[in-house]
């Protein structure tokens, strides 16, 4: 089966998202150019992290009028999975297919370095193979990753079971030393109504393999290729 | 079609936390001055356009903002607009 | 004072070409428009001689910024000339855009380092980011895809606001321009000191990775090819930067005779870097080259003056960002993230293509002769018409007197005896150093660099090299720069051979073996005796060590006049080295890893504190004394030991003693694991004063830790290879304590304190008051 | 004492290549904006703070920004001084 990674410009992580659905099992990842203006035939669609347009303005605001994200909105309309990580979070925000916006980091500085995620809910198409209360251990790498939404909106979130991933210290717990961004509630991923469209800043595609380090991102891609067999054979 | 300075204002909204406006309100007041109530930083977008009057020069930015420039969920902007090619300088 | 060299002497040129008309509206040459330009009397009577009539004024620009320090190595060509560049695995040595090594499986590495001091000296964020931009951009243009970035960066004490302002500024702007650019950060280095308080260094080093056969050179070969401008417009940056770069700031470095600086465009580079790679492998060209420092002349010339053709080029065609700019500007220009082409004749339409996907401009802008000639026309009119090969070779080099300065030498010979005893309490003493910005966590400044894009950093900075894997192979690539100024100032030789075997040493300690060599020679203003002393004697020092080594010099970049009224920073040698592992599997971190393992110190202490960071932090900055001696030859051994270690895979941990002393890296081991800080017993028996076994730097020791069941073959191992090897102790409980004994005192303290010294140092430093842009140079 | 609102606009000098600027133009005309002739993006900083007067005002902020608010080397700066706490909307 199909996976298309979406390559803007000034993308850098869209190998490494190749990469690591490449070494799933009956996965085909594909590139999709931005200007492509359809995906083909792809059973997922994952925007990598970069710096789509330099970033310039906001993250993600030029790269939401790329013309391959015609498709990718019907794409995730039509119920299709699709995951931005990184820079793909801003996008998929910009481009309303999540709710929200990602301002700077309340440090002013870019922050790279492993952090702690806690997983909030197993049912999402993304979360399937973790279990509920789990802590990972994952990378990030952004300047703009403090999630911001009107109030309302956090508390149809938080109700509607729909944050996924909240940063946390090691054993769990959410502490305000853990949030390295700032963000509201401690949010590092959320999922759309329909909870089809993730978004999560941490980066998972560097989390698979041992040489480079823990591999607890390896769960989201399987959880993926699961809900896709799943749905497949069904 | 005559040339117009557009300068847009794009500014973070009131409640949302501004972390640029705190460090530097944070600056100036190690630097000794006082008196200093509040800072916000934004964004300042100024834009040559050609357009048929002020009044289409200023909706097509407004248009350029709510598609653009500003993100709704994040920040308010305003607009100015001057029929010169360069806006006078006010100091 | 200054003798030319003998065999650039008479460079005769063939004048077949009309000579150029002074251009209306251009200024007339004077001695004191000559003067203005940096050039010399002498070098003036030399381009007489070249051209054989009186130059345009884009001429003088043109040879101007290119006999300046900064192109033409006046002060340093013979020097440079000192170092092995020579080895089997070496594929480019120095000449061209990066220096090149096989590294096995069909595999070239390209790697370089470049300087980028004076800009940022002005503009710290620009400064810094147009320079990773810069050395990037010379690895690709060698049909290398990069793969990492080093920086390796001088300031003065951070106690100053300005000083925190160039350094949170420079830091912001390497890892702005990298991050976008999506290159891993693995390592580099950075030194406080007040020696570079008005200059701040900023070295960046790049890494990249191509199969052999895609090696590209920066050459204009093929009469009637077409030369073609790529990537951003011209503006009017930065014009003159290559001369700038080679003269001192003064206080009245004022706005007016302050060039423009360069802009980064880091989303501009990584569109032209994808560009620039596709094009490489499409066929479409046969060279390529950054224009780096001075633009357009430097790369057209230079690629002319390689292949030993001629150019011509109209200015009129080079696409610009401003109206009305002159030939001189245009040639002149330092704007960032442009390229120059040479195209197959014929093919301009798919180069322009392949840029056109990538959003970019390609336009032809003139082409290769057989004159030998680089000849410039404005909308047909020549303006320039100059002979490539002594416009780029025939820059006048100079051997200079050196003499070492007195007070250097009193400083050197100074007896440290009273300083051999604690301050006070050892502990405190030690948390002290731990806590100066030169010992502690450089956490601050990584945490700002992406380290794991590409997803391929095995080990990332804060340990002693930083490693990458090569992908789809077993092998992995490990970097590392360094560099004590202090040891180089008060003995620029001893200090050089330091830099070679510190940089050699943290390589093994991660498993690789030290392959190659690239240098950043930052110094002060060579005319004067003692700034050229120190000078050759750190050439001669590098050259003898990496000649032990068997780690060739294959490029590097020269930084003179690096003085603000009149005050030289030290002699600061910067080398970046690389290093292949067959088994990337087999590399080993820093950090202790497991309570009960057996810590080990491979090498001598000695009493040796000359130019010790202690001195520095404990005494009022007094930098005094002999800096510790390196035995070149126990270090070649050490590195045959600890490689062996790591090849059998009986280590757990290596990490090298440095700035801090061996006390200080017992702590950093201690503390560098992911899992928190474990505790530390260790008792040390030499008969040395404490202050000198704790805290003094002696070279050429590792401390590393074992299983305690496989200590015996280690110990072994060791004597095999000749290396002094001892059981120091133990690793201890996690959150345990961290206790070193010596028969003269100890050092007791929570590790938990050890950890939080280590990493709030910086970040307290930091955060103190805002960092304030004032100063002399804003002023 | 009384309150000003005092607005700096901060822009990249003339000459000086200004990347945002530049995707921004490009990003407006790939949304089909004609006539829009050049694109520069700055900073605005609102500061608030008590003087004695405008003047005061405005000569502490023309200092605020040469310490620190703007960079000579790279940023022109303008200042604009209102007495109210709010700058008048101009739209
Ligand atoms: N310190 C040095 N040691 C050895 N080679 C050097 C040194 N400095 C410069 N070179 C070599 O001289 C050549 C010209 O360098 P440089 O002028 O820095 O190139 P660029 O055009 O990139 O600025 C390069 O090949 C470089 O590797
Ligand atoms: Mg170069």
């Amino acid at each position: 089966m199909k996976i298309a990674v979406i390559t803007f410009p000034g993308s850098n992580c869209d190998h490494d998202c190749y990469r690591a659905l490449k070494l799933l099992d009956g996965v085909t990842p594909e590139f999709r150019w931005h200007r492509d203006t359809s995906l083909g035939d792809v059973a997922a669609v994952i925007l990598p992290g970069g710096f789509s347009y330099g970033d310039y303005l906001r993250a993600g605001a030029i790269a939401r009028f790329s013309p391959i994200m015609d498709a990718v909105v019907e794409f995730a309309e039509a119920g299709g999975p699709v995951v931005g990580i990184c820079n793909g979070f801003q996008v998929l925000c910009e481009a309303g297919l999540l709710p929200g916006a990602l301002v700077r980091n309340e440090s002013l500085r870019f922050q790279s370095h492993p952090v702690h995620i806690r997983v909030e809910t197993t049912r999402t198409p993304f979360t399937s193979e973790y279990e509920e209360g789990q802590v990972l251990r994952i990378p990030i790498a952004h300047g703009e990753g403090n999630y911001h939404a009107e109030p309302e909106v956090l508390a149809e979130l938080e109700g509607t079971d729909r944050i996924v991933f909240r940063y946390s210290t090691a054993d769990g717990k959410l502490t305000p030393e853990a949030n390295p961004n700032g963000s509201a509630h401690h949010i590092a991923g959320i999922v759309n109504e329909h909870r089809n469209v993730l978004g999560m800043m941490p980066h998972p595609e560097r989390a698979v393999e041992e040489l480079l380090g823990p591999t607890d991102g390896r769960g989201l891609f399987q959880s993926l290729r699961n809900h896709l067999t799943a749905g497949a054979t069904t | 079609m005559s040339r117009f300075t557009v300068e847009v204002r794009v500014t973070p909204r009131p409640g949302l936390l501004d972390p640029e406006g705190k460090a530097v309100q944070h600056a100036l007041g190690s630097l000794g001055y006082e008196g200093v109530v509040s800072t916000r930083v934004g964004k300042l977008i100024v834009v040559e356009m050609e357009a048929d009057g002020e009044k289409e020069a200023r909706a097509r930015a407004e248009e350029m903002c709510r598609k653009l420039l500003a993100n709704p969920v994040t920040q308010d902007f305003r607009i100015r607009v001057s029929a010169q090619a360069e806006g006078v300088d006010e100091r | 004072m200054s003798t030319p060299s003998e065999q650039d002497g008479a460079l005769a040129a063939p004048r077949e070409t009309p000579p150029p008309d002074p251009r209306p509206g251009d200024p007339e040459i004077t001695a004191v428009v000559v003067a203005d330009h940096g050039l010399s009397e002498e070098e003036y009577e030399r381009i007489l001689g070249i051209l054989g009539r009186t130059p345009t004024f884009t001429e003088l620009g043109v040879f101007s910024a290119m006999w300046s320090e900064h192109c033409g190595y006046k002060n340093s060509k013979r020097l440079l000339q000192l170092l092995p560049t020579k080895a089997p695995w070496v594929i480019q040595g120095p000449g061209e855009n990066a220096g090149v090594i096989d590294v096995g499986q069909g595999l070239a590495l390209a790697f370089k380092i470049e300087s980028h001091n004076p800009p940022s000296a002005v503009e710290p964020y620009q400064g810094a980011a147009t320079g990773v931009g810069g050395i990037l951009r010379d690895i690709f243009t060698m049909g290398a895809r990069p793969v990492a970035v080093l920086d390796s960066l001088r300031f003065g004490d951070l106690t100053s606001g300005r000083n925190r302002y160039l350094f949170s500024g420079v830091v912001k702007g390497v890892g702005d321009y990298g991050n976008c650019v999506g290159i891993p950060n693995i390592g580099g280095e950075v030194f406080f000191d007040r020696a570079y308080d008005g200059n701040p260094l900023v070295n960046a080093m790049a890494l990249g990775l191509m199969k052999e056969e895609d090696l590209i050179l920066g050459e204009a070969s093929g009469v009637g090819n077409t030369l073609m401008a790529v990537g951003a417009r011209t503006g009017r940056d930065g014009i003159h930067g290559a001369t700038f770069a080679s003269e001192e700031l003064s206080e009245d470095s004022d706005e007016a005779s302050r060039p423009q600086v360069q802009v980064g465009d880091p989303f501009t580079e990584k569109l032209l870097l994808e560009a620039s790679l596709e094009l490489i492998k499409s066929g479409h060209i046969v060279g390529i080259q950054d224009m780096g420092a001075a633009g357009l002349t430097s790369s057209a010339s230079e690629m002319a003056g390689r292949a030993g053709s001629g150019v011509v080029l109209d200015t009129a065609l080079v696409p610009v960002r401003e109206l009305g700019m002159t030939p001189y500007e245009i040639l002149l220009s330092e704007s960032q993230e442009r390229m120059l082409v040479v195209a197959k004749r014929g093919h301009e339409e798919h180069v322009r293509k392949i840029l056109e996907k990538w959003e970019l401009e390609a336009e032809p802008v003139g082409e290769v002769t057989d004159d030998g000639h680089f000849r410039i026309e404005e909308d047909g009119v020549v303006v320039a018409n100059i002979p490539a090969l002594p416009l780029t070779d025939g820059c006048p080099t100079y051997e200079r007197e050196g003499i070492e300065a007195d007070e250097v030498r009193e400083l050197r010979e100074r007896d440290l005896t009273e300083f051999l005893s604690p301050k006070g309490d050892l502990t405190e003493d030690f948390l002290e150093l731990l806590g100066s910005p030169n010992v502690a966590s450089r956490r601050w400044i990584y945490e700002q660099f992406d380290t794991t894009v590409r997803t391929s950093t095995v080990i990332r900075p804060g340990g002693d090299a930083g490693v990458i894997r090569i992908d789809g192979t077993d092998r992995g690539i490990a970097a590392t720069t360094d560099c004590n100024g202090r040891y180089c100032y008060l003995d620029p030789r001893e200090g050089a051979k330091a830099a070679v075997a510190e940089a050699a040493r943290n390589l093994v300690c991660t498993g690789a073996l030290p392959t190659a060599v690239t240098n950043n020679l930052n110094f002060g203003n060579p005319l004067k005796p003692h700034i050229y002393f120190q000078m050759r004697e750190a050439v001669l020092g590098m050259a003898e060590a990496c000649e032990l080594f068997e780690t060739p010099v294959t490029g590097g970049n020269v930084s003179l006049y690096n003085e603000t009224d009149g005050l030289a920073i030290y002699p600061t040698p910067v080398i970046g080295m690389v290093g292949v592992l067959d088994d990337v599997s087999k590399t080993v971190g820093h950090a202790f890893r497991a309570e009960g393992d057996c810590i080990l110190l491979l090498g001598e202490n000695r009493e040796e504190i000359g130019g010790s960071e202690y001195l520095y932090r404990l005494h009022d900055g007094l930098v005094a004394g002999h800096p510790p001696v390196v035995d070149l030859l126990a270090e070649r051994r050490l590195q045959h030991a600890v490689l062996a270690l790591v090849q059998n895979r009986l280590l757990h941990s290596a990490h090298d003693c440095s700035e801090g002393g061996l006390a200080c890296a017992l702590a950093q081991s201690a503390v560098g694991g992911e899992g928190g800080p474990l505790g530390v017993e260790v008792s040390l028996h030499d008969r040395l004063a404490p202050v000198a076994v704790l805290f003094g730097e002696s070279t050429g020791r590792v401390v590393i830790t074992v299983d305690p069941a496989s200590e015996g073959e280690v110990l072994g191992m060791c004597r095999n290879h000749g290396v002094s090897a001892r059981v120091l102790g133990t690793v201890g409980a996690p959150h345990g304590e961290f206790r070193v004994d010596t028969p003269s005192g100890h050092l007791r303290t929570p590790v938990d304190d050890v950890f939080q010294r280590y990493y709030d140092a910086l970040p307290n430093l930091m955060d103190q008051d805002p960092d304030i842009p004032e100063g002399d140079i804003h002023a």
